[in-house]
């Protein structure tokens, strides 16, 4: 590595929140031109901090920060952007009032001959920027109209577009699915070969293996080392990475259904019939069965989160009926569906998940709490238990239980969610994309989870866009698009090429 | 514009002081005549403040008593404008709009009327000033019918005087800071008393918002600070009577250890009075109704009218107040 | 596909504003229809003409209101201003330079809320309750009386008017007073501000989310403050304009009209929220306003039922809004 | 003893009950302790401390309705118009003026308006879970209209009444202390074992802090916003009965008058957050009597009536910096930097 090729320079970086956290210490990291650099770590390592306080958002307690061989010390993000820092930070970051193209161009907008904005200009450039990523969405429409999935590509169209030096993605690929993640990379070569130094953090191995040029781990806000990608087996990067040996880890990782899982036909937990509710799902039919995992495949906005939503009184039912337990069931509002026994673990963590202002137990214990009644209060003894039993089953890294959720690492965010529809007890858990951002050894512990409940008689609905993961997990799969139900895969039949032909095809099985 | 610029001018004070309120008889025979002249009924427009005191209130019942009893001679289009001057201007316009006779206003403040008095004697149609004076030049407005607050003010201070034996230390409870009827209360009152009784000592003078609660709340205050008190000057009998609680809570005898003199003369000070509780109170028509009316018939008949027609009022003392008790409509 | 896109957009993004104004024209044809008189070109015109400094103060709270805050310190703006030109006037100083001096105040009064709202995190609730108090306290410590402006080029502005002629009935004619044409300038201003400068825009985004938009790069600080800042210097605009109006100043002038100007800029379709907002909105809602108080005036209503009665027709329209703009969402959905 | 200490300094109420106490230490140093006297007189204790709880009452109450809409990000502009339909109410039927079959009976009189208090509450709820109106707007009709109505009842004057049950509302002691004490502490007792012993404090920190995520987790958001509102109403009818028992009639037009700002101002200087989240009733109680000190301070310090405004502008803006984690900051550095010029 010459030096001169070194774009970006960090050294001796630390931080601490309060006494408790230390969420860097004593931290190094370089970047080249014309590389892509993984960040990598366990949820909580702090790989985020690390961004932030590069870019200003964070004050950092000491540490040097060198681009092309000058300090900088930039204390916003408009400052790391003037110095050539262009970031998608983790949590989507875009103004949900505004239309995409503006999100895209606002603070940079292309002007006309009088000096005001060329609204013109603006939309045709997103399109055509979209377009790049196979996006093809309507632009004038406000950024809340879409998925989380569809932000993200916004957020990092409007990253790589930014006339910048460094690029840093934390966490870009988190909810896409192969086809778009594909995409990105080809963006990112692009973006490579013009000199650009990309930063990217990810918990998908294969795609550090894809794209990346040299590795850095972190482990507890520690430094751990700085590797050529070619050269670091896989087993040994994951090692580095938790600390301990990965064959617990790969067994954990393979986990597959017991042989015996031609498991006899359980009873029905929720059966839809020609179920629609306005503007979204229209005359869908299904069945969930106690002791299966189901999953939803489909594409990008082919309905999935919606039929979730419809499923826990968030949307209306307009039409159609629902029987739980062969009995009808009204579910008109989530605390219906929850008396009913169901939880539903939402797609975005930001605006549908987390309760930003309040500490970890109160989040975990919140759902219980409804579930019980208002009257009913979980005693404060009981709320602390709850909260160490699943900090513990889940590995969720913070000092306390009384830590504010928004303060924790966006995996370990998504944990807490997670508890707090575990602590439900729910017999039908629908998860959508419930392993977002959440690192490997958590995703495998999650699996488990959720393939143990299952075989204690739960009935899973599975929502993920990694496929690998449903695979794995699922005894069934049913295929969407456009907002339908357009095929239906059974144990044995599920397969990655079986899906990508209903997705693709139309055929039915 | 040209009238308007002489706006600054002192507003001149007319010597005619006719007692009106007793010819209440010979006005409605003048209406009657000039709604016989005109063939129809005169219209007038009054744009009232709002109803911040019970004083006020009983001026507009008085305006719409007489309106609805002699529904067959005049026509009232009221309009209340919650204290807000924009309000009175925008119903003015209105009232221009609607083309009636005569425009009644009690105005909110005293500038600030150049532009729309000029737009109503652009449109022929008089404007009679109530109980509040406007800051315009003379040839704006037909005529003011009201009392003056300085004036009132100094019958205060010499009642007080005569209560107190002409020294002591005295309390002042203040209007709403700005409001005309407080400065110029004060200003009567304070300067009487220096200019006359220099054996009077104001210690104390606050804001009680012409309020009862704040009334009571301000004197429970100058109750602790201040040590013998002699006596209460509170600019209305809201804040007066806000302060009769605060001096008996604080143990003394309101009336007795502590005189009360108060502006306004509405019915809970007579009360107060009658029970021995306050001392007097200088008393400010409010009944200007028929005066109203009068005056406006005299306006659409094309008489004249002096620029002052001055209400009348009078004070009230303790002893007299058992005995109007019963008479008093507000 | 694409055009057909856009068009609906276009429907819906204004669809609160076409409601409030058919309703508008609503309730202008119900006083029409009721009251003589009441149909004519200077009841429209007078709404302007009586209206203009709220208008304009309101447009400069939208501004506060889109980015996420609250400026409930303009009426007291309104009469400092009011009262300090009266003083100033009073005192010989000519006409132009006490409007420059006013605006300036306003400029720095409002930067100021906006940088302790800013930098020190504190509620902006708060800070301009703060301003309030102080602003109309230094009303009565500059006067307590009313000060009569005599200035001729106040006196031109208060009193010059441009007669419009539409037809020979008396109802086709109105009048439009000089001052009116400021708030057609700081209405146009304020649409190109918020449409088409990158302040105008980033003032959206600030309001969609404070983070959000640092993390985009944005500059918050100085867009919160500028926000603030415009709120003040409107107020302040408005304040020169209502001494335009009453050629006077007094301190206590414009009490509650902050809400006044918050509930038009709500009716307009404003969110309190933040981030959603157009200034063509609250005038229309300050026109909705007027045209209540011109329909209680006309109705010639017993003192205590004027309240009730602007009120229950206040509540009337806005229930009516929310129930359109719902039924609208709902079937947008059903439609796509 | 340092534990509590560290314990107690964590508190919401921590801080507004320090800046009381130094405000009251200010009056009492000023007045030479004249502010701190008590006496009996009429055998109740008499004096500025008393006349702070009794006239604070009112604030108290409402702001211990307030906080709860606060915390949801709400407001409810219309306490003080709902105060004068109370008072209203309740003076009238005590004068036998309106239902003359109660007979001026005071308990009918007191149940009536805190019933009218209830129904105007819950129409504000209506209007803003339902309807969806933004609380401001949708208060706001009630503030306009509440007065009209008010005035409907008294016929536009001020009603005054004699009857001295009625009076012991706000003028009444029992043990030599204010009755209006025990009604604060009967009504924010009451709140806050209802908002702390039930879960419904959770859920309205949860309601203010992220009303999406919050009906994912099954919350009824709308009956929550519905039942605050209502109870929000039914406290200001609480505190309309003190005022008007206060001033022994019903002044329509001036009765809580602007008394919604102080409301908020109570809670925004207990270190709630007016745009919802956490919040603390005691805090905002603490709040309220600072408002209410700062008043008795202008007063006592005889400050001219025109200055008062500004006084308390000067004071809420230094009250609020002193909360302020930014300023401190600010405050720190520049001592560390004086000192390091100092010491160099
Ligand atoms: N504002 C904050 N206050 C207190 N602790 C914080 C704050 N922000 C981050 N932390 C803590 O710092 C540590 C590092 O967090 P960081 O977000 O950098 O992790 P990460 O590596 O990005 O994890 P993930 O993969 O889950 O995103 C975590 O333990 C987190 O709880
Ligand atoms: N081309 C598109 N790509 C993505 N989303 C789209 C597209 N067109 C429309 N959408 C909108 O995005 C929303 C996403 O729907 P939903 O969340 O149910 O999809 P999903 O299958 O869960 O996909 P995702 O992976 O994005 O979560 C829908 O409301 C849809 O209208
Ligand atoms: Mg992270
Ligand atoms: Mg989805």
């Amino acid at each position: 590595m010459s030096a001169g090729n070194q774009l970006l320079t960090v050294r001796n970086i630390s931080k601490a929140f309060g006494k408790a956290v230390i969420a860097l210490a004593d931290v190094q990291f370089d970047l080249n031109r014309g590389e892509i650099h993984a960040l990598l770590g366990e949820n909580g390592a702090g790989k985020s901090t690390l961004i932030k306080v590069l870019t200003g958002v964070e004050n950092k307690d000491q540490g040097i920060i060198e681009m092309d061989g000058r300090q900088i010390n930039p204390r916003s993000t408009q400052e790391a952007q003037n110095e050539g820092i262009s970031t998608v930070y983790q949590e989507v970051n875009l103004c949900p009032n505004l239309s995409v193209a503006e999100n895209i161009y606002i603070g940079r907008e292309p002007r006309n001959r009088f000096g005001t904005i060329n609204w013109k200009k603006i939309n045709a450039d997103a399109r055509e920027l979209l377009d790049k990523f196979d996006l093809h969405i309507n632009v004038t429409k406000n950024l809340d109209h879409y998925s989380v999935a569809v932000q993200q590509m916004v957020a990092i169209a409007r990253a790589s577009d930014i006339d910048a030096k460094v690029l840093i993605l934390d966490e870009p690929t988190s909810s896409l699915s192969s086809a778009e993640v594909d995409k990105l990379f080809q963006i990112m070569r692009k973006l490579r070969e013009e000199g650009m130094g990309i930063v990217f953090v990810t918990h998908f191995l294969d795609q550090v293996y894809e794209v990346t040029d040299r590795i850095t781990v972190l482990r507890n806000g520690k430094y751990v080392g700085t590797y050529l990608t070619k050269e670091l087996p896989r087993v040994e990067l994951v090692g580095k990475m938790i600390g301990k040996d990965y064959a617990g880890l790969k067994e954990a990782m393979n986990a597959k259904w017991p042989e015996e899982a031609e498991r006899q036909e359980k009873e029905t937990f929720i059966k839809l019939v020609n179920v629609s509710s306005p503007g979204t799902v229209k005359g869908f039919e299904l069945t969930v069965k106690m002791g299966e995992v189901l999953g939803f495949s489909g594409l990008l906005g082919s309905g999935r989160s919606e039929t979730a939503k419809v499923l826990f009184g968030i949307d209306p039912i307009s039409e159609g009926e629902v029987k739980v337990k062969n009995e009808m069931a009204h579910l008109h509002s989530p605390l219906d569906a929850i008396r009913n026994g169901i939880a539903f673990c939402p797609e975005n963590r930001k605006t549908e998940g987390i309760i930003g202002e309040l500490s970890i137990w109160e989040n975990i214990i919140l759902a219980l709490q409804v579930k019980r009644g208002i009257f009913h209060k979980i005693s404060r003894k009981e709320a602390e238990e709850l909260a160490k039993e699943y900090i513990e089953k889940l590995q969720i890294k913070t000092p306390g239980t009384e830590q504010l959720i928004k303060n924790l690492s966006g995996g370990n965010q998504q944990k807490v969610i997670l508890a707090r529809w575990l602590a439900t007890d729910p017999e039908f858990l629908m998860l959508d994309e419930p392993t977002r951002g959440i690192d490997i050894g958590t995703k495998a512990e999650i699996q488990k989870i959720i393939m143990d409940l299952a075989g204690r008689g739960m009935a899973v609905l599975f929502i993920s866009s990694e496929i690998d993961e449903m695979l794995r997990c699922c005894t069934r799969m049913i295929v969407l698009r456009d907002m339908k139900q357009v095929g239906e895969l059974n144990g044995k039949e599920i397969s990655e090429e079986a899906i990508m032909r209903i997705m693709a095809g139309g055929e039915a099985s | 514009s040209s009238g308007a610029s002489s706006s600054t001018a002192t507003t001149a004070a007319p010597q005619t002081t006719a007692a009106q309120a007793e010819t209440t008889a010979k006005a409605e025979e003048t209406t009657a005549k000039a709604s016989e002249t005109a063939g129809e009924k005169l219209v007038v427009g009054f744009a009232q403040i709002g109803q911040e005191s019970g004083w006020r209130d009983a001026e507009t019942l008085s305006i719409q008593t007489y309106a609805s009893e002699n529904g067959d001679k005049v026509e009232l289009l009221f309009a209340d404008a919650q204290q807000k001057q924009e309000n009175q201007i925008k119903a003015i316009k209105n009232f221009i709009e609607q083309g009636v006779d005569v425009i009644g206003l009690a105005p909110v403040v005293e500038t600030g009327w150049d532009q729309v008095f000029a737009e109503a004697k652009e449109a022929g149609i008089p404007i009679i000033l109530l109980d509040r004076r406007a800051d315009v030049g003379e040839d704006l407005y037909a005529t003011f019918i009201g009392s003056d607050f300085i004036e009132e003010g100094k019958m205060a201070a010499k009642e007080m005087a005569k209560l107190i034996g002409e020294n002591g230390k005295i309390v002042e409870l203040e209007g709403t800071v700005g409001a005309s009827a407080a400065t110029d209360r004060k200003t009567g009152f304070d300067d009487e008393i220096k200019a006359s009784y220099p054996g009077i000592e104001i210690v104390a003078s606050q804001t009680g918002d012409f309020t009862r609660a704040q009334g009571k709340e301000v004197m429970e205050s100058f109750l602790k600070s201040n040590k013998d008190i002699k006596g209460v000057y509170a600019h209305n009998d809201d804040m007066a009577l806000g302060a009769i609680e605060a001096i008996k809570e604080a143990g003394l005898k309101p009336g007795e250890d502590i005189k009360i003199v108060s502006i306004d003369g509405v019915r809970g000070i007579f009360e107060a009075m009658a029970a021995g509780e306050a001392n007097c109170t200088v008393e400010c028509n409010p009944l200007l109704g028929p005066l109203l009316f009068e005056t406006a018939a005299k306006l659409k008949a094309g008489q004249s009218v002096d620029k002052w027609v001055k209400s009348v009022d009078g004070v009230f003392t303790a002893d007299m107040a058992a005995k109007v008790l019963p008479d008093r409509k507000y | 596909m694409e055009q057909t896109g856009k068009r609906k957009r276009v429907h819906i993004n204004n669809i609160s504003l076409v409601i409030t104004v058919v309703l508008f024209i609503l309730m202008f044809l119900f006083g029409s229809v009721k009251y003589n008189n009441f149909l004519s070109l200077s009841t429209f015109l007078n709404l302007f003409n009586d209206n203009a400094y709220l208008m304009i103060a309101a447009i400069g709270a939208t501004f506060v209101l889109i980015s996420g805050g609250i400026d409930i310190s303009i009426a007291s703006t309104i009469a400092f201003t009011g009262v300090s030109s009266a003083f100033l006037l009073e005192r010989g100083v000519p006409a132009f330079l006490v409007i420059l001096l006013m605006l300036l105040v306003g400029i720095i009064v409002g930067c100021t809320q906006g940088a302790l709202i800013h930098y020190f995190k504190l509620q902006p609730f708060i800070v301009t309750l703060a301003g309030q108090f102080l602003m109309r306290g230094l009303c009565v410590v500059i006067s307590e009386r009313s000060i009569p402006i005599s200035d001729p080029f106040f006196k031109t502005m208060a009193l010059g008017k441009v007669a419009v002629r539409l037809g020979e009935a008396k109802a086709w004619n109105g009048k439009i007073y000089y001052y009116v044409f400021i708030l057609l300038i700081v209405f146009a201003a304020a649409v190109y501000t918020l449409r088409y400068t990158k302040f105008g825009r980033c003032l959206y985004a600030l309001g969609g989310g404070e983070t959000s938009a640092s993390l985009m790069g944005l500059n918050v600080a100085r867009t919160k403050i500028a926000a603030y800042g415009i709120s003040s210097f409107c107020a302040a605009l408005g304040g020169i304009v209502f001494s335009f109006y009453t050629l006077a100043g007094f301190g206590l002038q414009n009490l509650g009209l902050e809400l006044d100007a918050l509930s038009s800029a709500v009716i307009g379709g404003t969110l309190l929220t933040g981030g959603v907002g157009t200034v063509a909105g609250t005038v229309v809602g300050v026109m909705i306003e007027g045209i209540i108080q011109t329909i209680v005036t006309y109705q010639n209503l017993n003192t205590w039922w004027t309240k009730v009665t602007i009120a229950a027709l206040l509540c009337f329209f806005i229930v009516i809004q929310r129930i359109i703009a719902i039924r609208a969402e709902k079937s947008k959905g059903k439609n796509e | 003893m340092r534990e509590t200490w560290n314990r107690l300094s964590e508190k919401q109420y921590f801080r507004p009950l320090i800046i009381f106490i130094i405000i009251l230490l200010f009056n009492g140093i000023v007045s030479k302790g004249e502010f701190f006297t008590l006496s009996i007189v009429d055998g109740h204790l008499y004096g500025r401390i008393i006349d702070i709880v009794r006239n604070g009452s009112k604030l108290m109450i409402l702001a211990g309705g307030m906080t709860m809409i606060l915390a949801t990000g709400g407001t409810d502009i219309s306490v003080g118009s709902i105060m004068a339909i109370s008072g209203a109410i309740a003076c009238s039927i005590v004068n036998g003026n309106i239902f003359p079959s109660f007979n001026g009976n005071v308990a009918a009189a007191i149940i009536l308006a805190i019933l009218a208090g209830t129904v105007s509450g819950i129409w504000n709820g209506f209007l803003v879970a339902k309807i969806k109106i933004q609380p401001i707007v949708a208060t706001m009709i009630l503030m306009v209209a509440g007065r009209g109505i008010a005035q409907l009842i008294t016929r536009g004057k001020i009603v005054t009444i004699t009857s001295e049950t009625y009076y012991f509302i706000n003028g009444g002691y029992i043990c030599g202390l204010p009755f209006p004490l025990f009604i604060v502490l009967f009504l924010v007792g009451f709140l806050v074992l209802f908002t702390g012993r039930t879960a419904f404090g959770l859920f309205l920190e949860s309601v203010g802090c992220n009303p999406t995520a919050s009906k994912y987790v099954g919350i009824k958001v709308d009956r929550m916003l519905l039942a605050i509102y209502t109870l929000s109403g039914a406290f200001a009818a609480v505190a309309g009965l003190i005022e008007s028992a206060g001033i022994k009639g019903a002044d329509c037009n001036n009765a809580g008058l602007g008394i919604e700002m102080d409301a908020i101002l109570a809670v925004a200087i207990g270190g709630t957050n007016l745009m919802g989240g956490r919040f603390s009733i005691p805090a905002s109680v603490i709040g309220a009597l600072i408002v209410q000190s700062i008043t008795t301070t202008v007063l006592a310090l005889g400050v001219p009536a025109a200055y008062i405004r500004v006084l308390k502008a000067l004071l809420i803006i230094i009250i609020c910096l002193s909360q302020s984690k930014q300023f401190k900051d600010l405050v720190i550095k520049r001592k560390m930097i004086n000192r390091k010029v100092v010491g160099s």
